[in-house]
């Protein structure tokens, strides 16, 4: 791919001609003719990597099982790229390692223990239907991988949020156990009010990550790391990050203020759930969020206030996924009104 | 007052006309391929959507109830749509050649939708009062207009893919709407109603 | 918002030491000089030579058509062989006019003498600037003596030299300012008096620190300010220098008169020194000759149609893999698929890259990874942009200001998915003049 | 039962009362012609006749701004019925027509003179010093004609020409405005023999880039009929009257002059015998 300047001439005329050297010698193309050397599958390589250590450490808290789901959902995403592209003979892109981030990133988003057909079926709808069939890489509209944990999570209910393993190391006695956030809902619906024990003391486990959940969003910590990797390597920005956690930080808080014993404390719902890991890794995905930094915003905020409607009120315990999905949607009109202003065309804001 | 908002929160997101109860499909791919129109669109919509609940509430509670003839209900608010619909492409056409223009065969699509009927029906259903009715016609009709921004935007970007052949149009409108409806799932359970 | 900088902008390996360092060389007579009859913005010169005319060194071989034009001189003594279609460096086969010098390179009649030009006023400095064909040196090739010729609404206040060089790999400018200091704060004095402007900014990256150095007295001895700027490509781009020097914008679709501001290469002011002290009509230039396709980079004083292959192979020749030849800077310069393309007044330098080294456009579709729009100096959305471009949807890319783009390449450079963008782009524009032409 | 005749008559008549009063109020008038005309022509939106769409041709054509045979896609019979519609009497037309690509010059046959780099699209390839063929009128090969072709009638051969399938072209014209170097020309299908050739170059630069290039031999006008073939700058080109027997093919020492068969036209004897009365 990179190195394709043909080495021989196209080939000459085959008359009488005395043939010279070749007259093609040189390659033209339009200005600039130098490049900065960044290829689609070092951006892709470089969230991958930041994707590690809670990657590994999920591996460490729910040991094998973890780390099955993990080599099955990254091959079956590659796999199906691959045969798509058979199929409708196009130019393979799976080398783009988007495939890759795309499976690693939907195995974080499932429960450890996840049967095959499971990991399957999610990433035929991921990579297939919300990628290929629009036309493949840069084109999708919803990111591939929550749309795989959301057709999951709709057709196989009871496999997607009552199958939790509580973690402990390599997953030899794993004990099937509620998300936090799944405690704080029955504990509400039992009650009347969420366990504020239950809300308060937790926020050293969840910090790091010693709690039941989906593998890669147990540890909030690590996907810190590997957020701020990504801002100092700017692969990122941090303007939807920011305003999706804020956004959930303070619309939490508000109804916490208003009803402490209906609403849990906004910090637990910052730290719980797919927060870390939808607002870095998949609220930042380029393909599928607004270009401009104030559409990034207003796409962080959107998403942030769906999470929080949906966790409170809505029947499902988590909404990172739901809202992440439903902004993607909204992405065409939020970069409509958020284009940038010529350079030049009077505008009062200095830099 | 709060039984207000829940409703028209609930016929905009939880219940949305469009991607939830599946109902005036053919204006939502017809019309979503620009976002202009989808606009328009929207406006007519919500328009006749809010006008026909109230008319048909009216032409419910007070001819056919007091006369005994409820069996005529689907017959009678077809009528009243109807018209309402024709009344309104006759002054649009006047009014705004542009907008009417834009919006061509698509205003009488708006006389058979099953939407409007359905808004029609399920206020008698519900048993909402006049005012319910209305917003809940109101509420419904835009909801449908949101699910038909959010479609045309999401239209025009797919325009510009590099879809394989056999996916364009509207096939890969209707995967989109399947997807946009799953996205919409989320609100599942937000309003009891 | 005196810093020195403007929005975006990209940090590109600037290889300026493979021929920094060099000092100017002066290159011997080639056996034949092509010289483009267009070699300006605006309307080509008519030639006023045929085949077997002996000429004489300045003496005019194209006369000037219309305001936005200017004459094309012989750039040595000797005969015209032909006229012919040759590779220009701009893109396009196009005329021009070969001379096979005698070797005597005699100036003609009248020309290369000193004089006084003290009393000279405004009009007739205009007039000696026009009549030894002075053109933009940094590479537009734009007429100097129109732009020394506001409208009367518009009141120039600040003249600017564009010493920057933001270029990689170039370093004609860098070795003109380093060598001849004094010639070029003269030239822009000439300038200056014409325009009646008594604020001058000499503009030099932080990269050329001998540069700035050379400058500063001769600068300062005529109360001129040098400025040393940031090194962001791309900071000599009119714009964006006049907003890093002064904090005015530049209108949308308008000049940099209308900031009151004037902006000069450092070439053209030396250039202007010669016509305007020494009555040299413009025949040779400084041209960097560099890249690691070459085998000795340097920077030469040569002839006007100079052919390529010449000025390379006075530099040492081609080394084996070279694969690309750029009249002009790898960020702006036009790729060549000839050597008997020519050296004209624009072209500031001759980079050879090697396969390697070279761009290869692999035009993946966008994966809206938004480093364009971070990188786009005129604050555009080259994503959208090129995917319009692309699908040939040229109305919306007209609505998506495609005709403000400076072509400066941030965002090609920046680009993951290797996408042509500014292919892209001059397609759409030309698209749109051609519907624009065909509206009128 | 009664009860509910009366009340849905009754419905009906204030419903068609309002009806009326509005339609008085806001009416509009239209010409039906347009929206027959409308319904006449091929309703491709294909954009051939230059306007933006079927419908806008309508209008233009009622409104007396444009020809009953303005839609270059529906051919002789669309103007027809369009002339009946406007009450007009229709000349009658002049034979279909299909596009062909005036150009031989494939990979195979045809040098380059370097390696582009850029938008595969003729148009844009066209910017860097013409395209990248050693003949400067050639086929750029990146297949821009096939891009805008509404009815899927071009498609690019293996060896890089464009090859249009005259049973599928409408005769549109957009490949033709489309291409970059106007090597792209609407012919008559009935046409047999055909120069494929646009280079204005002198014979010797000609063999240097192409080895199917017209070199301006002249053998082919000698051969053919009076008038047939005339040299103009460099190149053959046929003036359509009287039309070229296929015996002229064979003296093109370069087999720039060949025999196409564009689908409709004579089988084999029938030709040869059109070709001998088009000799006599």
């Amino acid at each position: 791919m990179e190195e394709r300047l043909p080495d021989a001439g196209p080939k000459a005329p085959g008359t009488k001609e005395k043939t010279e050297e070749p007259i093609a010698r040189f390659l033209v193309s339009s200005s600039p003719h130098v490049h900065e050397g960044i290829r689609i599958r070092s951006v892709m390589g470089l969230v991958i990597v930041a994707l590690l250590p809670a990657s590994v450490f999920s591996i460490y808290l729910f040991g094998l099982p973890a780390l099955f789901t993990i080599l099955v959902s990254v091959a079956s995403a590659a796999g199906f790229e691959w045969l798509w592209q058979k199929v409708v003979r196009r130019p393979g892109t799976a080398g783009d390692l988007s495939a890759v981030l795309t499976g690693l990133l939907l195995a974080l988003n499932l429960p450890a223990g996840s049967p095959w057909w499971l990991i399957l079926v999610g990433n035929l709808f991921a990579i297939v239907v919300a990628k290929q069939l629009y036309g493949g890489i840069g084109y999708n509209i919803f990111n591939p991988a929550l749309v795989g944990r959301v057709v999951l999570l709709v057709a196989f209910p009871v496999h997607m949020t009552s199958r939790w393993i509580s973690p402990s190391a390599w997953g030899m006695d794993a004990v099937t156990t509620a998300t936090p956030l799944g405690r704080a809902r029955e504990a509400l619906l039992a009650t009347g009010s969420v366990d504020a024990a239950l809300t308060r003391n937790e926020a050293i486990d969840l910090l790091i990550g010693n709690r039941a959940g989906s593998l890669g969003e147990v540890s909030v910590i690590l996907l810190l790391i590997g957020g701020i990797f990504l801002l100092a390597k700017r692969v990122i920005t941090w303007h939807a990050p920011v305003a999706f956690i804020g956004s959930v930080w303070a619309m939490a808080g508000i109804f916490h203020l208003a009803n402490p014993a209906r609403f849990a404390d906004p910090s637990f719902h910052v730290l719980t759930g797919g927060l870390f890991l939808g607002a870095f890794f998949m609220a930042t995905d380029y393909v599928t969020t607004p270009l401009a930094p104030a559409g990034k915003i207003v796409f962080g905020i959107g998403c942030g206030v769906v999470t929080v409607v949906i966790r409170l009120f809505g029947s499902y315990p988590e909404g990172v996924s739901f809202g992440i999905l439903l902004m993607n949607a909204f992405t065409p009109l939020i970069d409509r009104a958020f284009k940038p202003a010529v350079f030049g065309a009077r505008r009062a804001k200095t830099a | 007052m709060k039984t207000l908002v829940l409703i028209i929160v609930s016929a905009v997101f939880v219940n949305n006309f469009v991607l939830n109860r599946f109902l005036g499909i053919c204006p939502f791919l017809g019309v979503s391929k620009r976002v202009s129109t989808a606009l328009g669109m929207s406006a007519a919509v919500v328009f006749v959507m809010t006008m026909a609940s109230a008319a048909t509430w009216l032409v419910y509670e007070y001819l056919l109830v007091p006369f005994d003839l409820v069996y005529l209900q689907t017959v009678t608010f077809i009528l009243v749509i109807a018209s309402l619909v024709q009344l309104v492409e006759t002054a649009l056409l006047k009014m705004s050649p542009a907008l009417y223009k834009a919006l061509g065969i698509y205003l009488p699509l708006i006389t058979t939708n099953c939407a409007v009927l359905g808004v029609a029906v399920l206020n008698v259903q519900k048993q909402y009062d006049l005012v319910e009715t209305t917003v809940f016609g109101f509420g419904a009709a835009v909801g449908f207009g949101l699910a038909m921004l959010i479609f045309s935007g999401i239209r025009e970007r797919i325009e510009l893919c590099d879809t394989p052949v056999p996916f364009r149009g509207t096939a890969i409108g209707l995967v989109t709407a399947g997807l946009l409806s799953l996205a919409f799932w989320g609100f599942t359970g937000l309003v009891k109603m | 918002m005196k810093s020195g900088t403007f929005f975006g902008g990209v940090h590109p390996r600037y290889e300026k030491d493979l021929a920094g360092g060099r000092p100017i060389e002066t290159m011997p007579l080639p056996a034949r000089l092509v010289v483009p009859f267009a070699q300006n913005l605006g309307a080509a010169p008519k030639p006023v030579v045929k085949k077997g005319d002996e000429v004489k060194r300045g003496q005019l071989i194209a006369e000037p058509q219309g305001f936005v034009s200017v004459p094309l001189h012989a750039p040595t003594s000797g005969v015209v062989q032909a006229i012919d279609v040759f590779p220009h460096p701009v893109g396009a086969d196009l005329p021009a006019v070969v001379i096979v010098p005698d070797g005597k390179d005699e100036w003609a009649p009248g020309l290369n003498v000193e004089r006084d030009a003290g009393d000279l006023g405004a009009d007739a400095l205009r007039g000696v600037i026009r009549d030894a064909g002075l053109v933009g040196m940094g590479g537009a090739a734009f007429p100097t003596h129109v732009k020394l010729s506001p409208p009367k609404d518009k009141p120039i206040d600040v003249l600017v030299l564009n010493g920057a060089e933001c270029e990689p790999y170039l370093t004609a400018d860098h070795r003109l300012m380093a060598e001849r200091p004094a010639e070029i704060v003269e030239g822009a004095s000439w300038f200056a008096k014409a325009l009646g402007v008594e604020n001058v900014i000499v503009a030099v990256e932080k990269n050329k620190p001998d540069a700035i150095a050379a400058m500063r007295p001769a600068a300062e001895a005529r109360g001129y300010a040098v400025r040393a700027l940031d090194v962001v490509y791309p900071q000599g781009a009119e714009r964006q220098l006049i907003f890093a020097l002064t904090g005015r914008r530049v209108p949308a679709g308008g000049l940099p008169m209308d900031v009151g501001v004037l902006v000069q290469n450092v070439g053209t002011c030396y250039a202007a020194f010669e016509a305007v002290r020494r009555n040299r009509p413009l025949t040779e230039r400084v041209v960097c000759v560099t890249g690691r396709g070459v085998a000795n980079p340097k920077n030469v004083l040569a002839r006007i149609g100079t052919t390529f292959g010449d000025a390379i192979a006075f530099c040492g020749g081609l080394r084996e893999d070279a694969g690309k030849i750029i009249g002009g800077g790898p960020m702006m310069g036009v790729a060549q698929y000839s050597l008997d393309a020519p050296v004209t007044k624009g072209t500031s330098g001759i980079v050879v890259l090697t396969r390697r080294e070279a761009v290869q456009y692999a035009g993946d579709p966008c994966i809206r990874c938004g480093r364009c729009l971070r990188a786009c100096p005129m604050l555009l959305n080259p994503s959208v942009l090129s995917v319009y471009a692309e699908r040939l949807r040229f109305d919306e890319t007209a609505a998506h200001h495609v005709l403000d783009c400076i072509e400066c390449g941030c965002c090609a450079y920046v680009c993951p998915s290797r996408r042509p963008m500014v292919h892209h782009f001059r397609r759409a524009k030309a698209e749109i003049r051609k519907k624009q032409a065909r509206a009128v | 039962m009664v009860a509910a005749i009366i009340a849905l008559s009754a419905l009906a008549l204030v419903a068609s009362f309002g009806l009326a009063m509005v339609a008085r109020a806001f009416a509009v008038p239209v010409d039906p012609k347009v929206e027959e005309i409308e319904g006449a022509l091929p309703g491709a939106n294909c954009g051939g006749c230059g306007l933006p769409g079927c419908s806008e041709l309508a209008r233009r054509i009622a409104e007396g701004r444009a020809d009953v045979d303005a839609c270059p896609v529906g051919g002789e019979s669309v103007a027809r019925s369009i002339s009946r519609i406007m009450g007009v009497a229709f000349a009658g037309g002049g034979a279909r027509k299909t596009a062909l690509v005036f150009c031989a010059g494939d990979d195979e046959t045809a040098r380059r003179r370097f390696y582009y780099n850029g938008v595969k699209d003729c148009a844009s390839a066209a910017l860097l010093f013409g395209g990248d063929k050693l003949c400067g009128y050639g086929c750029l090969g990146l297949g821009t004609c096939a891009g805008v072709c509404p009815f899927g009638a071009i498609e690019m051969s293996a060896l890089g020409l464009p090859v249009i399938d005259p049973s599928k072209c409408t005769a549109c014209n957009k490949c033709v405005l489309a291409c970059p170097k106007k090597i792209i020309k609407l012919v008559p299908v009935s046409r047999r023999v055909h120069i494929l050739c646009s280079s204005h170059d002198k014979g010797a630069k000609v063999r240097k880039a192409c080895s199917v290039g017209c070199i301006a031999c002249t053998k082919c006008v000698k051969e053919a009929p009076e008038g047939a073939i005339a040299m103009q700058d460099n190149l053959a080109v046929a003036s359509g009257v009287p039309e070229i027997p296929d015996s002229v093919a064979a003296v093109c020492p370069m087999n720039t002059i060949r025999v196409v068969d564009l689908g409709i036209s004579a089988p084999a004897d029938a030709a040869g015998a059109a070709a001998e009365g088009a000799a006599s």
